[in-house]
């Protein structure tokens, strides 16, 4: 008896729902060693600016409890060289690949998404807006309603591929962000980047990451996620993407049944760098046991 | 590289708070080259979520070694395990020390726990000499920790902080007094505190001698994909001149004269 | 050589700068038989309401990585009771006792401080603005600094007592509360309040606790609570006493190194009783290894 | 109530998955009344954040014991700790079940492992009688893990799910059966799942027998702070009739025909 692993994102279909989470992943080739690529759904890149970055000072991460910091400043080859050294492996994958992309500028996030609209064989574009808008004096696009509906639509003129907006979790209600990037014309929406943290080290006095604010992620977060992801599941009506300390099969239906169509792998890559597959053949048995033949029989059946 | 369950062999305290914990994988034994390490998953629940990354110590037959000193939880966690139990290992990782050519002498300078990975190199290479400075006698490892690895006595020169051993000072100032005699054919390879580091490849730039270093960042995922350890190396093809290169998969390994220390 | 651990909150002093938080140390008595009480700086009790209250229906609490979800609901005495029952065991304690309380309208806030304003052996009060105003249609008035303001103007025209303004860190923007409770005339802010969470029981789809949302705790929340309680200590004059995760002497310190004049203890007393004085021990260790007198001499020395 | 590290003397499989740990101390074994528990800190790291609630099965010459089924990663946890290991502890806690008169009959009701706390009482008690309902003969606890406790075969009633041991059926239906010859001087203790308790409490009312129940919830202190507990129990001074009690304070036993179910 055949299982049906298969989700829609709106318009496009992944092969199942386990995906990887950007900035966890690397460009995919670097886990080809460890796990099967073509075994999962997507795969989401490393967030790809217009030029290369070399990111933050060090120190970068650091280990807190049931989960990790980072600020790694968004180092990354930049869009050109995505194109010429990462994409040719990637489009061979079956797995999706989805350019994860963030800009300091509206306009910046539609120079982009026009390089990206270039490639034919990509799942689509997800769009960090969780940057610094340095126009507006830096104000965090992602927590503004107006702003990151302006970011969508002009990725969104740029483009004819799946246009996934990422969200950042610290804001007072998310209702009002998923609203604006829905309205906007967003395809879908994935959710939760990490959480704002710090750390700071008591025998220097000093933070123990060189850019004092970092982001939290890893299984702490986890239940602020499924409540972000719940909430706007309740909101909008286009599909969306689970995130947050995902490292067990167990993790990822608590997001499937609460409504999201997939779900990314993020931090546990560190930890388990088998954590996406271990989660398939998770969800496989839980399938099974339960005498379910398509998992979208489980998407969205919390009971409140 | 591999992922893969070990079954932890031995995990012995050798010197105060420095173990040496070993396993047999025939896969990994001949995989490693010098200077490359691992990546432990500790698993006493989430207290120590990310993995470990520890340096292959020796390998000999098939026995892989590692020799770690606690210095936190997750090594304090890591001296804990039993014999017989098993250990989520990933690795081996990195770009280790180059091959060299026998005519040439390779200088190893080592400070304290750095001397971890030099071990496998004064097994199979011949030509050595070790400058290995620590802070008091009772963490010498070269017995503790090798002791079936032969060298004359003329081949180790060592320093201690306190003068227990050895010439009281810097492995730095003897590596030096040895480059001002001989200083041709000569490289360098060192592991130890940055600060040490810093010296040994400034040394070695003073004496025109071409070093390696293995350079130590906290580590995410140790495969080059979270880009949380990376460190500052020359490269005019950049804008400034540098790039930030990753210590677990470029690395940990680098040329001293393209590390810009700030 | 005597060390100070003595610490201001404005107008007032505490003995050390160790405290208990709202909801984890019930009114003191229970830790008699465990703890030296009169070792603290100061209690705060459970959240005490204009009416004794139940609370929500069963199961309540539940473990996550490196932390707790829960939803109480409240339940408590009622401030008739607490004045008459707990209030006199509370008022001989050496450690200051905060009356925690919170309501459902600006008014109730009012008749609330009213009661506690009679109360003269005590420290002060502890605002938790993080309720639903049910008279503005049940938005939290934690989350809108109007109302926030106004919860606290209410309440310092009912009390000559010091008030202590508790903040929910589920906002967008934590500066714009902070100013507008100082403005409004708090004596202090503590934060942060739990992180808004949830969790799924994945063979029966339903909650694993029955109010659905619920609030996250413990060393999982501890970079979330550091980095807004940096930024409040940035942003207001008034005192702030520190609240997330603290478990450990290290812990309390990194609150204190980046501003707070005091901080409290929360979970950690439910898995180790002893916390308290085992943090107030451990800062003595560390000004002495640190050969610093004064505790005081800590206390916003954060390098950025 | 104290609070303390013991030291692990026994911690052994008894039956598959039902574990015995037992520890040494006389604090402990004299401040014990039955039906008391103690809150464990497993300490593997974060994994186990909060202390998990384990009764206390039986007391013995200072020598205090737990018996707890391996269900989660707590006791799984629990169950891998060695004799010398140390454990913190926090107990005697809760108010266990009355002291009752010796011409009385204790009609003991356990589900499975709800057998835990009862041993105590059959070894300080002589007037009693157990009803013991389990879903299979692997798990009968009785001889495992009370082999010194005397009794007379009269004394005890079993009944499993699946027949393989004493009669096929339910517990409740074995005490009911009892209760109809003779319900004089009874009174009955039961600690097991809420769906057979609830049981228990309708049949106590039934035949005018007082009943005491040993509930379960999940538990955030154990001492009565945190509210995260609670038990509906009837209360004619309260708006509603009815108040939420703390189970590790104000219980966890409390008198059946108080309980609120729903
Ligand atoms: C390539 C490489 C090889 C190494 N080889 C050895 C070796 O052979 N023997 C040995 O004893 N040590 C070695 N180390 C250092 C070792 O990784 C750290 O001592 C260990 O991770 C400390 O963990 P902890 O939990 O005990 O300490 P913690 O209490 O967590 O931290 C103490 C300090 O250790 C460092 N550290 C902690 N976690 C990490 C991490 N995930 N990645 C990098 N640094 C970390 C940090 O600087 C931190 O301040 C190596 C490190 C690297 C990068
Ligand atoms: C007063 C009391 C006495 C108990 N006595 C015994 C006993 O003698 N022997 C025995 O085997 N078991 C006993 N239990 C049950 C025991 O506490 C749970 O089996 C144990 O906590 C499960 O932990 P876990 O991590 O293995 O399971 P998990 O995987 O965490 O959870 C499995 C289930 O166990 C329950 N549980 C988990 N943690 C707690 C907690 N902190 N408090 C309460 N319930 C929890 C929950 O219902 C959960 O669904 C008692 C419980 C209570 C409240
Ligand atoms: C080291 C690291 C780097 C990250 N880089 C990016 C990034 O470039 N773009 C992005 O959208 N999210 C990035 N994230 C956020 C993750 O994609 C994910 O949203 C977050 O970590 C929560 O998921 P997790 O708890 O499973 O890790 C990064 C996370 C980590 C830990
Ligand atoms: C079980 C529980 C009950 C709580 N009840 C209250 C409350 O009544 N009033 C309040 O202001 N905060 C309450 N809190 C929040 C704590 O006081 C504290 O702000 C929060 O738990 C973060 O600190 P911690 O991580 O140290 O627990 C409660 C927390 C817990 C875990
Ligand atoms: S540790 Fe992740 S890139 Fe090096
Ligand atoms: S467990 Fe905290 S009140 Fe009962």
């Amino acid at each position: 008896m055949g299982l049906n692993l298969k989700v829609n994102l709106g318009n496009i279909e992944l092969q199942n729902p386990v995906m990887t989470a950007s900035g966890t992943f690397g460009y995919g080739d670097e886990f080809e060693k460890l796990i099967d690529l073509n075994a999962l759904g997507g795969i989401s890149i490393k967030g790809t600016t217009l030029e290369e970055r070399q990111g933050n000072p060090m120190p970068r991460i650091i280990e807190t409890s049931g989960g990790m910091l980072n600020a790694i400043g968004f180092q990354n080859v930049g869009i050109d060289r995505f194109i010429k050294e990462k994409y040719p492996y990637l489009k061979k994958l079956k797995a999706k690949t989805f350019v994860n992309m963030t800009a300091n500028t509206v306009e910046e996030f539609g120079v982009l998404a026009k390089k990206i609209d270039e490639l034919d064989q990509i799942g689509g574009v997800e769009v960090n807006i969780s940057c610094p808008n340095i126009k507006a004096g830096g104000i965090n696009m992602g927590t503004d309603s107006k702003m990151a509906a302006s970011v969508v639509r002009e990725v969104k003129k740029n483009t004819s591929h799946h246009v996934m907006v990422k969200l950042t979790p610290n804001v007072t209600d998310i209702k009002v962000i998923a609203k604006a990037v829905e309205e906007a014309g967003a395809d879908s929406i994935s959710l939760i980047n990490t959480l704002v943290g710090m750390a700071v080290d008591i025998k220097t006095r000093k933070s123990k990451i060189a850019n004092v604010i970092s982001g939290l992620s890893g299984p702490a977060v986890k239940p602020v996620a499924v409540k972000l992801i719940w909430e706007v599941v309740n909101t909008v009506k286009i599909p969306v993407v689970g995130i947050g300390g995902i490292s067990t099969a167990e993790d990822a239906l608590e997001f499937l049944i609460v409504g999201a169509s997939a779900i990314q792998v993020g931090t546990a890559n560190f930890y388990n760098p088998r954590a996406t597959i271990e989660i398939l053949e998770g969800l496989k048995s839980y399938m099974k046991e339960n005498k379910i033949n398509d998992i979208n029989e489980v998407i969205g059946t919390f009971e409140s | 590289m591999f992922l893969k369950n070990i079954v932890v062999e031995k995990n012995k305290e050798v010197k105060s708070d420095h173990f040496i914990m070993s396993f047999k994988d025939k896969e990994i034994a001949e995989d490693v080259r010098k200077g490359q390490f691992v990546e432990l998953k500790i698993n006493d629940g989430l207290g120590n979520l990310l993995r470990k990354p520890i340096s292959i110590h020796d390998v000999y037959e098939n026995k892989v070694s590692l020799l770690y000193k606690v210095i936190g939880k997750g090594t304090k966690a890591l001296s804990k395990y039993k014999k017989g139990e098993e250990l989520s290992i990933l690795g081996p990782l990195g770009n280790g020390f180059p091959n060299i050519a026998d005519d040439k002498e390779i200088l190893l300078v080592a400070g304290g726990i750095g001397f971890a990975p030099f071990s496998l190199i004064m097994r199979e290479v011949k030509n050595w000499k070790l400058f290995y400075g620590f802070r008091d006698a009772s963490e010498f490892l070269l017995e503790g920790a090798t002791s079936d690895i032969h060298y004359e006595n003329e081949q180790i020169f060592i320093t201690t902080d306190n003068g227990s051993m050895g010439t009281k000072g810097f492995v730095t100032d003897k590596l030096e007094e040895y480059l001002r005699e001989n200083s041709q054919n000569k490289i360098i390879f060192s592991c130890g505190p940055n600060i040490m580091m810093k010296k040994v490849a400034e040394i070695a730039n003073q004496y025109n001698v071409v070093s390696y270093l293995s350079l130590e960042e906290y580590m995410g995922c140790g495969i080059g994909v979270c880009a949380g350890c990376v460190a500052k190396i020359k490269n005019p093809d950049k804008p400034d001149g540098w790039e930030f290169k990753k210590v677990c998969k470029d690395g940990p390994v680098f040329r001293g004269d393209e590390i810009i220390w700030d």
